[in-house]
C-alpha cells in the first residue's frame, strides 16, 4: 500500500459560470434580405448605426446614443418606416461591460404592420435622452426603466419612481442587486429593519 | 277623554312602530326584489325565505361599534342622523290611510289629523330632513362625505322646485291643501289625478326618485364614486338611521304619490257601479297596495337603470322639469276658469 | 403706474381629492390623486406600484418552465392570454414548431378568455355607472367560463393552461360540445346586456362624449387593445401578426368611430360576437394529433432576444426575453402590460371631466392592476 | 293661561337661540341655531293659529334659504377676517348705529300702535271668505296687497336675473 497515496481528485466544485458580457446580436445571414426602411435608415443615419441584427424574425438596431433621438425621429416620419407606436421601452443590464445598460426601443408601424427595435447602450451614469417627445407613450415605459435600472434618462418631463416607492433605495432590476431584497433584516425582523431606515432616513435629515 | 288624548295616542304608537317595522322590511323587500331582478334568491339563511333578516340586521347594527372619527364636529356629527330621522317619521301624521272607519263601536279616523295645510306640511317638513344629510357631510371633516352634502343639497333644493311647483297644479284640481280634502275631492270627480293629470304625476315621480336620493338619482351616495357619500364616517346605528331615513322617505313619496294622484284609499274607478264589488276589499288595503306598487316601481327602477351625472341630473331638473310644471300650473289655472 | 388685479370675492383653492389606493371603483389599488376645482378634474396624479411584487425580477431567477404559472399572476382575470403570450415568446426564441391541433385549442382558450375577461370588464364599468343588474348577468356568464376551464385544466382562475411546445392537456371528451353550447347560451345573452345598456338614455347620456381620444393621439399614448380601436384603429394583433391559428380563421376587428367611452363600449361588446364566431370555427375544424410539439426535456433556448407580442383581452401583451442560452432562466424577462400602457392614457382622458366620469373612464380602459405593477 | 306659559317659554328660547346665533364662534353652529329660531317662530305662528304662515316659515326660511346659507358657510373659508374689518373701532361704530336704528323703529311701532290700534286685518278684508287663513291669507294677497304682491315678485325676479349673471362667467 503506498504511503503517499495521492489525495483522490476532489471533484472541482463547478465555478459558476462567468457573468455574460452582453447580447449576441448576431449579424443577418446572407439569405435574408433587409427591409428598405432599414436601408434608407443606413443612407440617412449611417454614421449613428453601430450594428444591425437579425434573430428569429426581429431586425433590431444598434445606434450610438449621441445619435439616438435623431434615428428616432426620423424612423418615425419617413414614410417608409413610420414608427408611429412605441410598444415598449425597456433595458437590459450586463454588469461587467463598461457601458452596462441596453436601452432598448420596441417600435410597431400602424401603418405599415412592421417592427424594429433600437438599442443603445449607455453606462451607470450617462445621459439618456428621453423620447417623450416624439412618442409621449414613453412617459411611464422610461419613468419604470429609470426605477427599476437607474438609467439616467434626460428631458424627461416627469422624472419619478414609478413601481417602487419615492423614498426606495437602489434599483431592483440590476443584475448585481440581491433578489431577496435590500438585506436579510427585513425578512427575518421586519421592525429592527424599520427602526434601521428611520435612523438612517433622520440621519440624512440632519 | 278618549276621542281627544287616548285614542290619538294609541294611533301615533301603533303608526310609528308599523313605521318602522314597514321600513326594516322595506330593506328586506329591496334586496329581495333586486335579487330576483338578477336572478339571485336574497336573503335566505334567516327564517323561511330570509324574512327574519331585518331583525338579525337590527341586531348587528346595534352591537356594532359606534365610531366618531377624532376630528369631526362631534354634536353636529351626533344630530345629523337624528335630524334626518325625525322629520321622516313625523310626516306620517298628515297621510290618510283611510276614512272614518267604525271600530269598537266607536267612529275612527285611518289618519293622526288632518290639518288644513296638510300638503305643504308634508313639503316643509321633508325639506328639513336635508339638513341632516348636509351637516353629515360637514361634521365628518372628510372630503367625499363634504363632497356628497354638497350634492345632496343641491339636487334637493332645485326638485324640491318642480314638486312643489306640481304640487300647486295639484291643489288648483283640488281646491284644497288637506290631504284627506284631496283624496274627498277625487272621489267627487269621480276618477283618479293621475288620469287629468299625468304630466304633473310623471314629474312628481321623477321628483320623488331625486327627493329620495334614489336611483337612477343617488349621486349622494354614490359608493363607485364617494364611496357612500355622507354616512361614510358613520357606523353602527347611526349609519342605520341614515338608511332607514331613506326608506322612510321612499314610503312617504309613495303615500303622498298615492294620496295626490291614485285617489288614496279609493277603490279604482270609484265613479263605476259595475266595479262595486271591488269595496269589499277594507279601504287602508287599497291605499296601502297602492303604496306598494308605487314602492315596487321604485325597486325595479334601482335594478335596472344606471345612474345620471351630477350635471346631468341639474339639468334635467331645471332645465326640463321645473319649466314643463310651470306650464301645467299656467294650463290646468287657464282650464280651471274656463271650465 | 402698477395696475392691480381685480381681487377675487372669494378664496377658491382647488380640492385636492385622494381616490384610491382604497375605493370600490379604481379595480384594485390604483391610486390617484385628483386636483378638483367644484367637481371638475383639473389635474390628476396616477399612482401605481401598490401591487408590485417584482414579477420581472422572480422570473429572471426561475426556469422557463416555471415562469408560466407566474405569468398567470399578472393579468389574473385573463391568465389564459398570459400564458400563451408568455409560450409562444419562448417557442419563438427555440424555434419550436407547435402541432395545429394545439394551436387551435390554444386559440379555443385564448378567446373563451377574452369573452371571461370582457364579461368581468363589462360588469364592474356597468356597476360604475351605477348599473348593478349587469354585473350579475355577466359574471353569470362568466362562471360558464370558468367551468369549462375548470373542466379543461382543474383550475378556475390561474389556469397554467398552456407548456412551451403544446399544452398540458388534450381536452377532455365532450368539452367540445359545451364549448358550443356555451356559444349558444352566450349569443342570446348577450342580447339581454344590450337591452340593459346599449339604447339606454342615461348610458348614452353618460358615456357618450367621454373621453374623447382620436385615432393618432390614441397611438402616440400608446394605447392598445379595445381602448384603441374605440379610437377607430384596426390595430389587432390577432389580424396583424397573427400567432397561434389566428390566420385560419375568418374574423372582424371591430373599431369605433368618435374615440368614446361608448365606443370603446360598442367595440368590446362586438368583440364578443366576434369572439364567439372564432371559437365556433375553431372547434368545428379542430384537425386531430398530437398536442405537443419537439421539446427538449430541458428547456434551455440558445443565446438571444426576442419580442413577441399577442393580443391579450386587455391590448397587446408583448414579451421581452433575452437569452444567454447557458442557465436554465431567462437573463432578461420584460413584460409590455396592455393595462400598464393604457392606464397611462388615463390623465389625459380625465383631465376636464368631472369625478363621476373619471370613474367611467377607469372602467373605460379596462385595466387590472396585477398586471399593471407586475 | 297655558298659552301664555307656551309663549313665554317660546319667546325665551327664541331670544336665547338669537344669541347664540350672533355669539357662537363656529359659522356652522351659529346658522344651525338660525335654523333653530326659525322653527320656534313658525311655533309661535301655530300658537296664534296661523298655521299656513308657519308652514310657510319652516319651507322658505327654514327649509330654502337658510340651506343656501350653509351651502356658503361650507363652501367659502371664512377663517380668516376680510381685511376691511381689520379696523378695531368699525364693529363697534357701526353697532352702535344699527342699535340706534332697531331702538327709534321700536319706539316709533309703539307709538303708533298706541296711537291708533289697527283694525283687525281679517275684518278689514271683509268677511266674506269662509274656512281657514289659507283662503283668507290668499284672498287678501290678490285684492288688497296685489299690488305690493307683484312689486315684491318682480324685484325677486330681478335679484335672481341678477345673480344669474353674476355667477356666470360668460353669457
Amino acid at each position: 500500500m503506498p504511503s503517499t497515496s495521492t489525495p483522490k481528485p476532489v471533484p472541482k466544485a463547478k465555478a459558476p459560470p462567468a457573468a455574460p458580457t452582453g447580447p449576441v446580436d448576431p449579424a443577418p445571414p446572407e439569405d435574408v434580405s433587409e427591409p428598405d426602411f432599414l436601408t434608407q435608415l443606413r443612407t440617412a443615419h449611417g454614421a449613428a448605426i453601430q450594428k444591425v441584427s437579425y434573430w428569429v424574425g426581429d431586425w433590431s438596431v444598434i445606434v450610438s446614443l449621441s445619435s439616438l433621438l435623431d434615428v428616432v425621429k426620423y424612423l418615425r416620419d419617413a414614410p417608409d418606416a413610420a414608427f408611429d407606436y412605441c410598444s415598449d421601452v425597456t433595458a437590459t443590464d450586463w454588469p461587467p461591460r463598461d457601458q452596462r445598460f441596453d436601452v432598448i426601443y420596441c417600435l410597431y408601424s400602424t401603418r405599415h404592420r412592421h417592427r424594429v427595435r433600437i438599442k443603445v447602450h449607455a453606462a451607470e451614469d450617462e445621459p439618456v435622452p428621453s423620447v417623450t417627445d416624439i412618442w409621449p407613450a414613453a412617459n411611464w415605459l422610461e419613468r419604470e426603466v429609470y426605477d427599476l435600472f437607474g438609467v439616467n434618462f434626460v428631458g424627461h418631463p416627469d422624472r419619478r419612481r414609478l413601481l417602487m416607492p419615492d423614498e426606495w433605495q437602489g434599483h431592483p432590476q440590476r443584475k448585481d442587486y440581491p433578489l431577496e431584497g435590500p438585506g436579510e433584516l427585513l425578512m427575518e425582523n421586519p421592525q429592527d429593519w424599520l427602526r434601521l431606515r428611520n435612523i438612517r432616513d433622520e440621519a440624512e435629515i440632519e | 277623554m278618549v276621542d281627544t288624548l287616548v285614542v290619538p295616542l294609541l294611533k301615533i304608537i301603533i303608526l310609528l312602530n308599523a313605521v318602522l317595522v314597514a321600513v326594516t322590511y322595506m330593506v328586506l323587500l329591496e334586496r329581495k326584489v333586486i335579487a330576483w331582478v338578477q336572478s339571485r334568491l336574497g336573503p335566505m339563511r334567516v327564517g323561511p325565505y330570509g324574512a327574519l333578516q331585518p331583525i338579525a340586521d337590527a341586531i348587528k347594527l346595534m352591537t356594532k361599534e359606534d365610531i366618531t372619527p377624532t376630528r369631526a364636529d362631534r354634536w353636529v356629527f351626533t344630530a345629523s342622523p337624528i335630524i334626518v330621522m325625525v322629520p321622516a317619521l313625523i310626516v306620517f301624521a298628515v297621510i290618510p290611510f283611510g276614512p272614518e272607519v267604525e271600530l269598537f263601536g266607536r267612529s275612527v279616523p285611518l289618519y293622526i289629523t288632518d290639518v288644513n295645510v296638510g300638503l305643504l306640511y308634508i313639503v316643509s317638513i321633508a325639506s328639513l330632513g336635508v339638513y341632516g344629510i348636509i351637516l353629515a357631510g360637514w361634521a365628518s371633516n372628510s372630503k367625499y362625505p363634504l363632497l356628497s352634502s354638497l350634492r345632496a343639497s343641491a339636487q334637493l333644493i332645485s326638485y324640491e322646485v318642480a314638486v312643489t311647483m306640481t304640487l300647486v297644479s295639484m291643489v288648483l284640481m283640488a281646491g284644497t291643501l288637506s290631504m284627506v280634502g284631496i283624496v274627498e275631492s277625487q272621489r267627487e270627480a269621480g276618477l283618479w289625478f293621475a288620469f287629468v293629470q299625468p304630466v304633473a304625476f310623471v314629474i312628481f315621480f321623477i321628483g320623488g326618485l331625486a327627493e329620495t336620493n334614489r336611483a337612477p338619482f343617488d349621486l349622494p351616495e354614490a359608493e363607485q364614486e364617494l364611496t357612500g357619500g355622507f354616512h361614510t364616517e358613520y357606523s353602527g346605528m347611526r349609519f342605520a338611521l341614515f338608511f332607514l331615513a331613506e326608506y322612510a322617505n321612499m314610503i312617504v313619496i309613495s303615500c303622498v304619490a298615492v294620496t295626490l294622484f291614485m285617489g288614496g284609499w279609493l277603490r279604482p274607478f270609484p265613479s263605476v257601479e259595475a266595479l262595486g264589488f271591488l269595496d269589499l276589499v277594507p279601504s287602508w288595503i287599497w291605499f296601502l297596495f297602492k303604496t306598494f306598487v308605487f314602492l315596487y316601481v321604485f325597486l325595479w327602477i334601482r335594478a335596472t337603470l344606471p345612474r345620471y351625472r351630477y350635471d346631468q341630473l341639474m339639468h334635467i331638473g331645471w332645465k326640463v322639469l321645473i319649466p314643463i310644471a310651470i306650464g301645467n300650473v299656467v294650463v290646468t289655472g287657464i282650464a280651471k276658469v274656463l271650465l | 403706474m402698477k395696475i392691480e388685479a381685480p381681487r377675487p370675492m372669494f378664496d377658491t383653492s382647488e380640492l385636492v381629492l385622494n381616490m384610491g389606493p382604497q375605493h370600490p371603483s379604481t379595480h384594485g389599488v390604483l391610486r390617484i390623486v385628483l386636483r378638483l376645482d367644484g367637481e371638475r378634474v383639473v389635474d390628476a396624479d396616477i399612482v401605481v406600484g401598490y401591487l408590485h411584487r417584482g414579477i420581472e425580477k422572480l422570473c429572471e431567477n426561475r426556469d422557463w418552465s416555471q415562469i408560466i404559472l407566474l405569468t398567470d399572476r399578472m393579468d389574473y382575470v385573463a391568465a389564459a392570454s398570459s400564458n400563451l403570450g408568455y409560450c409562444e415568446t419562448v417557442e419563438k426564441l427555440m424555434s419550436v414548431e407547435v402541432p395545429r391541433r394545439a394551436q387551435y385549442i390554444r386559440t379555443i382558450l385564448g378567446e373563451l378568455q377574452r369573452i371571461a375577461s370582457h364579461c368581468l370588464w363589462l360588469g364592474t364599468h356597468a356597476m360604475d355607472i351605477g348599473a348593478m343588474t349587469v354585473f350579475l348577468y355577466a359574471f353569470r356568464e362568466r362562471e360558464l367560463i370558468l367551468d369549462l376551464f375548470e373542466e379543461y385544466c382543474g383550475a378556475r382562475l390561474t389556469y397554467n393552461a398552456t407548456r412551451i411546445g403544446g399544452l398540458p392537456l388534450d381536452i377532455p371528451p365532450g368539452w367540445d360540445k359545451k364549448v358550443r353550447e356555451f356559444c349558444h347560451i352566450m349569443d342570446s345573452k348577450l342580447g339581454e346586456y344590450e337591452t340593459l345598456l346599449t339604447h339606454n338614455r342615461i348610458w348614452l347620456d353618460r358615456t357618450k362624449g367621454i373621453g374623447v381620444i382620436d385615432g393618432p393621439e390614441a397611438i402616440a399614448m400608446g394605447l392598445c387593445g379595445p381602448t384603441l380601436r374605440g379610437s377607430g384603429v384596426p390595430r389587432d394583433v390577432r389580424k396583424d401578426e397573427p400567432y397561434a391559428a389566428y390566420d385560419e380563421f375568418d374574423f372582424e376587428v371591430p373599431i369605433g368611430t368618435e374615440g368614446d367611452t361608448y365606443d370603446r363600449y360598442l367595440v368590446r361588446l362586438e368583440e364578443f360576437r366576434q369572439s364567439l364566431r372564432i371559437i365556433r370555427q375553431a372547434v368545428d375544424g379542430l384537425p386531430e394529433g398530437p398536442i405537443v410539439g419537439k421539446v427538449p426535456r430541458l428547456i434551455k433556448p440558445p443565446a438571444g432576444e426576442t419580442y413577441h407580442a399577442v393580443e391579450s383581452p386587455k391590448g397587446e401583451i408583448g414579451f421581452f426575453i433575452a437569452s444567454d442560452g447557458r442557465s436554465t432562466n431567462p437573463y432578461r424577462f420584460r413584460v409590455r402590460p396592455p393595462s400598464f400602457c393604457n392606464l397611462q392614457g388615463l390623465r389625459r382622458l380625465i383631465r376636464g371631466h368631472l369625478v363621476a366620469d373619471v370613474v367611467a373612464l377607469i372602467g373605460s380602459i379596462d385595466i387590472v392592476l396585477g398586471e399593471v405593477d407586475r | 293661561m297655558g298659552e301664555a306659559v307656551i309663549f313665554y317659554v317660546l319667546s325665551a328660547l327664541i331670544l336665547g337661540f338669537a344669541v347664540l346665533v350672533i355669539s357662537t364662534r363656529n359659522t356652522v353652529h351659529s346658522v344651525l341655531f338660525l335654523v333653530m329660531n326659525f322653527l320656534l317662530v313658525a311655533m309661535l305662528y301655530v300658537l296664534v293659529g296661523a298655521e299656513f304662515l308657519a308652514v310657510i316659515q319652516v319651507l322658505v326660511y327654514a327649509g330654502g334659504i337658510v340651506v343656501l346659507y350653509l351651502f356658503v358657510v361650507m363652501l367659502v373659508n371664512l377663517k380668516r377676517p376680510p381685511e376691511v374689518h381689520q379696523d378695531p373701532r368699525r364693529q363697534a361704530r357701526l353697532g352702535l348705529a344699527v342699535a340706534g336704528a332697531v331702538l327709534a323703529e321700536l319706539v316709533a311701532i309703539i307709538v303708533y300702535s298706541s296711537a291708533s290700534p289697527a283694525a283687525p286685518a281679517v275684518a278689514a278684508a271683509g268677511q266674506t271668505v269662509e274656512g281657514g287663513n289659507v283662503e283668507q291669507i290668499g284672498w287678501l294677497l290678490y285684492t288688497d296687497y296685489l299690488i305690493p304682491f307683484e312689486v315684491a315678485s318682480i324685484l325677486l325676479l330681478v335679484a335672481m336675473v341678477g345673480a344669474i349673471v353674476l355667477a356666470k362667467r360668460e353669457l
